[in-house]
């Protein structure tokens, strides 16, 4: 705990105005990223995981989008105080940010190399020449065959898989401290899936950035992350190191996330685990713990008194009524 | 693209062999001819007429001498505007309406786009508000009141500029241009507004803000190619209709362009000058329809041909 | 014909199941579709823009056969022609070439109108739901749809039949007027199974049903499916490229690669000893939800990008990523053969005359444990 | 909810899951309506083409029942055939008898404006139909069919865009042009409808040819729904929303057409006129009755002003997507 | 006064530098050959290139020397000579001689150049027949051409068509049996009745007398062409770059449907004072007026101003306004019922209150007679019956259209079957919709008004395929009522009314046999009486000129033609001067 975390964000709340309501996608959530650590954020679908990226990097579509509350601190600067000029100086340089649609996270109007170039021009102050070269390099490096025959290509000439490496160097092409990838394998099949990854691994090996791995699939943030942290309904409900968190899920969510995977082994026909139930809507607040409708082990309590965020360890908290109990049990 | 290019054009071919035949058709069908006139002409003069102007021929042979004009490209001599040749009358005109609705495109483009970026940009804004509704009364006002308003304003109450008529190049063309791109104006901020708004809300747009880039850069670089996308390809209508369709500003400002001469061509049953001006008009149309689509290529480097 | 009763394209019950297909529903040979790409015209030609017409070859010659009350894996990385595949059994686009029988017809010949009656016997569910279901449409009329095309029952009747079908894939009734984009992801691809069983098909398409889904609703959908299947004794075709979920589905599992079957097996044995290269890496790829096993296991990685369907590689399609390729895999084509009883490959260096290739040791399936 | 950025009260505990209300409609047009209504700047359009409507309708009746003029009623007396302007009396002094002024003949230009207003709405709206009808039919075929059948239908499109309009209508006249005025009329719409489809029917092809490449419509094939029900089931009600835009701003495109064609002889005759017609009369008085112009041409105005505002709220509401909550 | 104050005069008034005119003279022109171009526009700018032998007064509209410095005519107007100055040239240099005027009279009357005003000469001897490519009947024994046997002073003419011919000769008594010995020759322009003297004398021989032909001379299409030019460039003569021409001006520019600048001619016999004139071609009233008003240009044609705005314009001294040789009036198409019943025509006729709408239209006076009102001093101008509402009802009932009363009863009469038909114009428009009040305030009826675009209209007006009535209009070609009154001497069919009466006819042609000019006014008028008697028009009004020129504008005048002799006019530019008495003599 000796060094201050690159990125703490302290109770950020994001909420969506839509036409009579509000959405609270992202609602009072806290974490840390240490520097050359790799954090994973999973969740099911919309439970506020591209939303808490975009806050991070001030992007958040307003309207209907609004940051309400909190402090999201990189380096000892908070984002949310920071002017719109010194946030662009910030962004792509020092924070970089990988989406989750390759093919549409690049503009189809523009060049390879013009998407590519213009990053560094801006921030690193090179010249049409050494962006170029650079731009190469970072192909090279992604692994783009013949990186200087496509550099000039429009995007719909490369693969998906292609893409999102354009995407990925492109976002290290300043070196930044922190690397935001959300979901950045989500869209690629298995193979290329593989190669990305791999990819991401080996680049963090060699530059040293922290990096924010988003995504729905327990699998890749198993190999990847150093820690975990799994959200639901805008709320950060369990957070521990990787192995800890799959080997002893101390979350009633975590748990039916896990299980309901599919196993190989189990005989054909068995039926699965599912959770039941379906994600809250996030416009209707409830009094109690948002996963009670659906979760096995809730009581009375669950339903009428927001769950706690409990500390479990110094590396562990889960924000569940018996996070403790289930923390004992095997 | 080559291949297509010349496809488009190919197919331009029995196009205006068609349009051309039907006009003909058309023209035979309708009562009265080039010499009626307010006092029926004798009989005898009448029948040397239709001599003179191998109306007295069999229709195949007529219709096989128009085809014949048309496919050499010279539509022959005007049956009103007596031993002119067509040609030279559109040679004329055409100056004026290229320029004409060239002017009026391009203004429409300047402040309409702007219009409508600005709109997009600060949507639901003061602004917004006051350029769509604008717009709106664009679309609702009909050229033929907008000019005379013009006209009284600018010309007769504040004699700032003149009232009508054809001098070149020259401020003589501002009352005109306005009206005529009015309406243009406003569709094409309506259109602008929209596909900025489209674009703005996509991911690469997002990808660009998130590289630090600057918003100008953002909006000048990245978004406007594909938010304009739907003002390019409105502009091929747009324009061909722009030089071929502007009657009412033509006449309200006495400018001897094409539209002028069509409407009278048609009152005055002028075959040869009505075939020329719809086997032009009907290539221009393909020609602009077949540049904004390549323009268009040329724009969203997706499109293929 | 009478209404409600499964009727068959034919004319009937009558005619009876080839003795020597016994079990088998659908069976495809030499299956082939290539799309044309434009091109490939006199002025192509004359132009020299290319001397050939370019066409994507997305299935290229594809034998299948699907027994009745089975489902049948199928997998492959994204563009390698699964999805064509199965929209080619269905005939929902037109092969280029060879057949596809179904129940004893010949599907690949039949009228448009005897096809529309035959397409109530077989269905298809979609990979994206949500772009499925006419967003102009409520969840009533959308599965009212098969039932009034094949006048399956009529006014009261009807209703009665979508309440029954939307309680049978678990949808509140109450839904019955919503448009499909007031509903959840899963719930989506409720309504699009719920819309293929109300024809009372006898085999159905089920083309990435779970691909779009979030994990939570992935399980869902598989104990849907897996239900519906022993209630209704129906034959699937499961496309996923998701090697998990087809394990725990299918009997038998397809492997595509670029247009061409690969491998075929029974599921177990394919995940225990897959032999084709190109299924050993898809199996070692997918990521397993273990920190402790995915620190350690051997991933196999492939290099490079799947080649372009419109310009395979010679030979066996594969060899261009291929750790064991030697010259003569660009020179032959290898064919599906059976290696092992009900275990079929593709691939030169599998048979006899080659060394085997490396084996995965048995019971330790490199991508898939526990 | 409040606005301000403070986080709104958390709603008391509720231990039910938030039941799914029912929703009322059926059908895509119901709901349509309902969504439509609840737009605000669409139900002003609504009014206010509701109180046009309504003033043409009856407007002329009251008129002719409170003051005796009639829209061709040209005054006995000679010393009143001139042109008056608004609210005001012969004797220049104020008065209600015509609240709009008259013409050079004298006739009440307020019974004119509404009488027009049931020509020239009666226009828009038909041809507008008949525009639809065939526009999106057409369309709507050759989107779908594709192919060879596609060019062309759409060669046929652009030939007739291409042959002078004039001389159609001119033909037509001395085909048809007999002097009964239902015939007359008939031949209007026809003429008008003639060249309003041409457009619609691209901007539908243009939709379908994108449409029919979705999921949904090979979902509907799968199904085994025939071509014809999959274009008008699947197809059409998913191009409406460009449709139901682009039919509003035909609406005064048909009606300037309508004035045009009356020079040539269709369209209303004399006495008789529509807003086209008036207004372009006054514009050649604008100088010397400007009240000639302003007032059947804000009539107009605000009428198509109306109208796009229920075109835009139309495609809004035609879109099931569109609705919130 | 300034711009658009409330001065003398309308809008902006500043003086062009110089001598420049800048007029309206409507459409576009057909062409500026003066024997092929038909209407007024080209007649405007034609005049200002090409002298006639004789010139339009430009106070009056008649005939002054031009071309020709005099003139004589015989005792019964059937033989003209015109003795032409000899310091006339054309623009080339080449002098304006006698032959010139022969030339052009048979180039006028050729077939080949079909010239559509050629039907103005024909009163000259064998004119017609060479027109219509007739041939003279030659009897072959003797060589001698057969006379005419209704005026055996000139040959007989044919047609050329042998199966007509048979049948005319056929009809003509003394010649059918004579048939095989005749030969028929066609008849040569040189046979046209127009001979040149001498070099500066030309003698026109009539086939009738023709005591308006000098008002006829002064037309364009008796204006002397170029032959060298038209032989050399053949159509395209008329080109600014090759023509030649004869007038007080020369073409500099020709910009279609934009302006047509002319320049004086240094060479012109007469004194012309403007240096410059921009004919402006355009064809909206509004624009125009907008033009005037802005001070762009200095005058403009005639009927430019609209209804509407008279009230406006007449109070500043801008307004031009006269009568004019110029009627307006409806047609009855008598061949079908109601209107073949002669009580129905008058009853209609009566029910129209003219003085009203001469007072609505502002610029036009009552017409009650056929001719115009006012033009023809020493005309006695017949009337026809007056506005009379309840004898028009009388009339109606007596027709049968009668309730069980006997009175007029608007219900029995089948007005489906009548409508008032009209070519589309403001103008037009709005009289119809006028005279549609009137019949149905005095009759009960509303006739129902149908327009038709301009070349429908006369197709079916001429066709008679309109039932009731149809809109009329005629401008003279020269000064004399006889213009008016031809137009319903020709057979039936040609007049638009289906009405032809041979008495009719005759009573014409005797008038014009009338050497006194006084007793043929008289027995015109008898043909006037006569004809609005048969009723098979309502005549509405005379026309007034109404248009509005610059004070600065001299010698511009509001003759009753409304043709202008350019040379005439000259730009004042001392304010002093410009409500002063014009100085232009005649
Ligand atoms: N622009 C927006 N307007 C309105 N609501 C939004 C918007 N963006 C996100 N939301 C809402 O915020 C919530 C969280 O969305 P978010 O995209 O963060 O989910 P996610 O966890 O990234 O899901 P996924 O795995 O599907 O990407 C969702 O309920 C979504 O509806
Ligand atoms: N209509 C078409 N026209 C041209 N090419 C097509 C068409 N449909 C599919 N293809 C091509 O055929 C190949 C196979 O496509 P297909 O959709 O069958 O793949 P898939 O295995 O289902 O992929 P995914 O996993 O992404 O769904 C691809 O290269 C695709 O581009
Ligand atoms: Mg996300
Ligand atoms: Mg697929």
């Amino acid at each position: 705990m000796a060094e201050a975390p690159l990125l703490s964000v302290e109770d950020l709340a994001t909420w969506f105005d839509e036409d009579e309501r509000v959405v609270r996608a992202v609602d009072g959530l806290s974490f840390e990223v240490r520097r050359g650590e790799t954090v994973g954020i999973v969740g099911e679908s919309g439970s506020g995981k591209s939303v808490t990226s975009l806050s991070v990097m001030g992007l958040v579509p307003r309207p209907p989008g609004r940051i309400v509350a909190g402090r999201v601190v990189f380096d000892g600067q908070d984002l949310l105080q920071l002017g719109d000029d010194a946030m662009r100086r910030i962004r792509g340089r020092r924070i970089a940010m990988v989406f989750q649609d390759p093919m549409t996270a690049l503009n189809p109007f523009l060049r390879i190399s013009t998407q590519m170039t213009e990053v560094t021009r801006l921030h690193l102050g090179h010249s049409r020449a050494d962006a170029r070269a650079h731009a190469i390099r970072m192909l090279e490096t992604v692994g783009i065959p013949d990186a200087e025959g496509r550099i000039d290509d429009y995007p719909h000439q490369f693969s998906g898989g292609m893409r999102q490496r354009v995407m990925i160097s492109m976002a290290l092409s300043c070196r930044p401290e922190l690397l935001i990838a959300d979901e950045p394998t989500t869209a690629l099949d298995v193979t290329i899936q593989a190669q990305i990854l791999e990819l991401v691994s080996q680049l963090k090996a060699d530059t040293g950035t922290s990096v924010v791995l988003i995504t729905h699939d327990l699998g890749v943030v198993a190999g990847m992350a150093d820690r975990i942290l799994v959200m639901y309904a805008g709320r950060l409900f369990e957070s521990a190191p990787t192995r800890e968190l799959f080997a002893r899920p101390a979350n009633p969510y975590t748990r039916g996330l896990l299980l309901s995977v599919p196993n190989p082994l189990q005989a054909k026909g068995a039926e699965l685990y599912q959770i039941p139930g379906l994600p809250p809507d996030l416009a209707e607040t409830t009094a109690g713990c948002a996963f009670a409708p659906r979760c096995e082990r809730a009581e009375a309590v669950c339903r009428s008194t927001p769950p706690p965020l409990v500390r479990l360890t110094a590396e562990r908290e889960s924000r569940c009524h018996f996070a403790s109990e289930l923390f004992q049990a095997p | 693209m080559l291949r297509f290019i010349l496809r488009r054009l190919f197919v331009t071919v029995p196009m205006v062999l068609v349009v051309v035949s039907l006009t003909w058709g058309l023209i035979r069908l309708a009562p009265g001819n080039f010499y009626t006139g307010e006092k029926p002409i004798p009989p005898a003069i009448e029948q040397n007429l239709r001599q003179r102007y191998g109306l007295d021929r069999p229709w195949y042979v007529q219709y096989g001498r128009m085809l014949g004009s048309v496919a050499a490209g010279d539509f022959g001599i005007s049956l009103h505007y007596i031993g002119q040749p067509v040609n030279g009358i559109l040679a004329s005109a055409l100056p004026v309406s290229a320029l004409l609705g060239a002017l009026s495109y391009l203004l429409a483009l300047v402040v309409g786009v702007a219009a409508g970026v600005l709109a997009a940009l600060r949507q639901n804004s003061r602004l917004d508000y006051a350029s769509m509704t604008a717009a709106m009364v664009g679309i609702s006002l009909p050229n033929f009141v907008l000019g005379p308003v013009l006209v009284l304003v600018f010309a007769l109450s504040w004699y700032w500029l003149p009232p009508a008529r054809w001098n070149g190049f020259g401020i003589n063309l501002i009352l005109p241009v306005v009206t005529l791109s009015a309406v243009y104006m406003a569709y094409v901020a309506r259109l602008a507004r929209s596909g900025m708004l489209e674009v703005l809300r996509s991911n690469y747009i997002r990808t660009a803000r998130a590289k630090g880039l600057p918003e100008r850069t953002v909006l000048l670089r990245h978004a406007v190619r594909g938010g304009l996308l739907p003002v390019v390809s409105f502009s091929g209508p747009a324009l061909a209709f722009l030089i071929t369709g502007a009657v009412v500003v033509e006449r309200i400002f006495a400018l001897p362009g094409l539209g002028n001469y069509f409407i009278n061509a048609n009152l005055n049953r002028d075959e040869p000058l009505i075939i020329g001006i719809v086997a032009f008009t009907s290539i221009a149309v393909l020609v602009f329809n077949l540049l904004v689509d390549v323009a268009y290529a040329f724009v969203d480097p997706r499109v293929r041909y | 014909m009478s209404q409600g009763l499964p009727t068959h394209p034919a004319g009937g019950g009558a005619r009876a199941r080839d003795a020597a297909q016994a079990g088998v529903l659908v069976s495809a040979r030499g299956l082939e579709v290539h799309f044309p790409l434009g091109g490939g015209t006199i002025w192509d030609r004359l132009t020299g823009g290319s001397p050939v017409a370019r066409v994507v070859k997305s299935v290229d010659g594809v034998s299948l056969d699907i027994r009745a009350g089975e489902t049948l894996g199928l997998v492959g990385e994204s563009g390698c022609g699964k999805t064509t595949l199965g929209r080619a059994l269905l005939r929902l686009v037109e092969p280029t070439g060879g057949t596809v029988h179904f129940d004893g017809i010949d599907v690949t010949a039949l009228s448009s109108a005897d096809l529309r009656r035959a397409r109530r016997r077989m269905q298809m569910i979609f990979q994206d739901p949500y772009a499925s279901l006419d967003p102009r449409m409520s969840v009533g009329q959308i599965i009212a749809e098969p039932i009034e095309t094949f006048h399956l029952a009529t006014g009261a009747a009807t209703r009665e039949r979508i309440r029954e079908l939307m309680s049978v894939v678990g949808l509140s009734e109450r839904f019955i007027n919503r448009y499909p984009h007031e509903f959840s992801g899963g719930q989506q691809q409720r309504i699009g199974i719920a819309r293929a069983l109300a024809a009372n098909p006898e085999f159905i398409v089920a083309d990435e049903p779970i691909s779009a889904l979030d994990v939570s609703i992935q399980a869902q959908i598989i104990n849907l499916l897996e239900r519906l299947q022993r209630e209704r004794q129906l034959t699937y075709l499961f496309i996923s490229h998701d090697l998990r979920a087809v394990r725990h589905t299918s009997d038998r599992v397809a492997v595509m690669y670029l247009g061409r079957i690969v491998e075929l097996a029974e599921a177990t044995a394919l995940y225990d000893q897959p032999l084709m290269p190109y299924t050993q890496a898809l199996i070692s790829a997918v990521p397993v939800p273990d920190p402790v096993v995915e620190g350690t296991r051997r991933r196999i990685v492939l290099e490079g990008e799947v080649p372009s369907p419109v310009n395979p590689p010679s030979g066996c399609r594969f060899r261009t990523r291929c750790r064991y390729a030697v010259g003569a895999c660009a020179e032959v084509q290898p064919a599906l053969a059976e290696v092992r009883p009900g275990h079929f490959v593709a691939c030169i260096r599998v048979s006899p005359e080659y060394p085997d290739i490396e084996r995965v040791p048995a019971g330790a399936t490199p991508g898939l444990p526990a | 909810m409040s606005g301000t950025d403070a986080p709104p009260p958390i709603a008391p505990a509720s231990d039910a899951p938030a039941p799914d209300a029912p929703v009322a409609g059926t059908s895509l047009w119901r709901d349509a309506r309902r969504r439509l209504l609840r737009n605000r700047l669409a139900v002003f359009g609504l009014v206010v083409v509701a109180i046009v409507l309504t003033a043409s309708l009856v407007g002329p009746a009251i008129i002719e029942w409170t003051t005796g003029n009639t829209y061709d009623s040209i005054p006995a007396d000679r010393s009143r055939i001139r042109a008056l302007p608004p609210f005001t009396g012969v004797d220049g002094r104020f008065s209600w008898e015509h609240p709009m002024g008259t013409d050079i003949l004298g006739r009440d230009i307020l019974a004119r404006v509404l009488l027009g207003g049931r020509i020239s709405l009666m226009v828009g709206i038909i041809s507008t139909v008949v525009s639809l009808v065939i526009g999106v039919a057409y369309g709507a075929t050759a989107g779908y069919v594709g192919g060879r059948v596609d060019e062309a239908m759409m060669r046929v499109v652009d030939v007739l865009y291409a042959v002078p309009y004039m001389m159609i209508v001119i033909v037509l006249l001395a085909l048809f042009g007999g002097q009964s005025p239902l015939g007359q009329l008939v031949l209007l719409f026809v003429s008008l409808g003639a060249v309003s489809w041409l457009t619609m029917a691209r901007i539908v092809r243009g939709q379908v040819l994108s449409l029919k490449n979705q999921e949904f419509v090979l979902a509907a094939r799968a199904t085994g729904v025939r071509a014809t029900r999959i274009v008008a089931r699947h197809l059409v009600p998913n191009a409406l929303g460009p449709v139901v835009v682009y039919a509003t701003l035909t609406i005064p495109s048909v009606m300037l057409l309508e004035a045009f064609l009356s020079f040539l002889g269709l369209g209303v005759q004399a006495p008789l006129a529509s807003w086209g017609s008036l207004a372009a009369e006054g514009v050649q008085n604008m100088a010397v009755f400007p009240w000639q112009l302003i007032c059947p041409g804000a009539t107009m105005g605000i009428t198509l002003f109306s109208l796009n505002f229920i075109g835009d709220g139309l495609r809004d509401a035609l879109d099931p997507q569109m609705r919130k909550s | 006064a300034g711009p658009g104050g409330d001065g003398p005069y309308f809008g902006k008034v500043a003086p062009p530098e110089g001598q420049t005119l800048r007029y309206i003279s409507g459409s576009e022109p057909e062409s500026l050959d003066p024997q092929v171009a038909t209407g007024q526009p080209e007649a405007r700018i034609i005049l200002s290139l090409f002298d006639g032998l004789t010139e339009y007064a430009p106070r009056t509209g008649e005939p002054i020397p031009a071309l020709a410095e005099r003139w004589d005519v015989n005792g019964d107007s059937t033989e003209f000579t015109f003795h032409l100055r000899t310091n006339a040239r054309w623009s080339d240099g080449t002098p304006i001689t006698a032959d010139d005027i022969v030339y052009s009279l048979r180039r006028g009357l050729s077939p080949a150049l079909a010239s559509r005003n050629a039907y103005l000469a024909y009163g000259i001897e064998n004119a017609q027949a060479y027109n219509e490519g007739a041939v003279f009947a030659r009897e072959r024994a003797t060589g001698a051409f057969v006379p005419d046997p209704a005026n055996p002073r000139i040959r007989l003419t044919l047609p050329a068509d042998p199966e007509v011919r048979g049948e005319v000769l056929a009809r003509l008594p003394g010649l059918a049996d004579g048939q095989p010995d005749l030969d028929f020759v066609p008849v040569q322009p040189e046979d046209v009745g127009v001979v040149a003297d001498d070099a500066h004398t030309v003698r026109v021989r009539m086939a009738l007398p023709v005591p308006y032909f000098l008002g006829l001379v002064a037309h364009q299409f008796f204006r002397p062409v170029p032959r060298q030019a038209i032989e050399t460039w053949g159509e395209r003569w008329t080109d600014p770059a090759h023509i030649v021409t004869s007038g007080a001006f020369l073409l500099e520019r020709w910009l279609p449907y934009n302006e047509i600048n002319v320049v004086r001619n240094p060479g012109y016999w007469d004194e012309v004072r403007l240096d410059r004139i921009s004919f402006y071609t355009l064809e909206d009233v509004t624009t125009m007026l907008n033009l005037y008003k802005a001070g762009e240009v200095d005058a403009l044609y005639n009927h430019t101003v609209p209804a509407a705005w008279v009230d406006t314009i007449r109070p500043y001294k801008d307004y031009m306004d006269a009568p004019e040789a110029s009627v307006e009036y409806l047609l009855f198409n008598v061949e079908r019922p109601p209107m073949d019943d002669i009580r129905v025509r008058k009853a209609f006729n009566m029910a129209v209150d003219k003085v009203a709408l001469a007072q609505y239209r502002r610029t036009a006076k009552p017409l009650s007679g056929f001719t115009p009102e006012g033009i023809f001093p020493g005309y006695p101008q017949p009337t026809g019956d007056p506005f009379d509402p309840d004898r028009a009802r009388a009339l109606l009932a007596e027709a049968g259209y009668a309730g069980r009363d006997g009175a007029w009863d608007p219900s029995t009469f089948p007005i489906a079957d009548v409508a008032l038909t009209y070519n589309t114009a403001e103008t037009n428009r709005q009289l119809a919709e006028f005279v549609q009040a009137q019949w149905k305030q005095n009759l009960g009826l509303t006739v129902p008004l149908r327009n038709l675009e301009f070349r429908t209209f006369l197709t079916v007006r001429n066709d008679r395929d309109y039932s009731g009535l149809a809109r009329g209009g005629w401008a003279g070609d020269y000064l004399d009522p006889f213009t008016f009154l031809e137009l319903f001497s020709t057979p039936a069919g040609n007049n638009g009314t289906g009405w032809f009466d041979p008495r009719y006819a005759a009573m014409l042609d005797a008038a014009n046999r009338e050497g006194d000019p006084a007793a043929r006014y008289a027995r015109l008028a008898d043909a006037e009486a006569y004809l609005l008697d048969a009723q098979p028009i309502v005549p509405l009004l005379t026309m007034a000129t109404n248009w509005v020129k610059k004070p600065y504008v001299k010698g511009l005048f509001a003759n009753p033609v409304t043709m202008h002799a350019w040379k005439f006019v000259y730009i004042e530019h001392d304010p002093s001067n410009w409500d002063l008495e014009d100085p232009t003599p005649r």
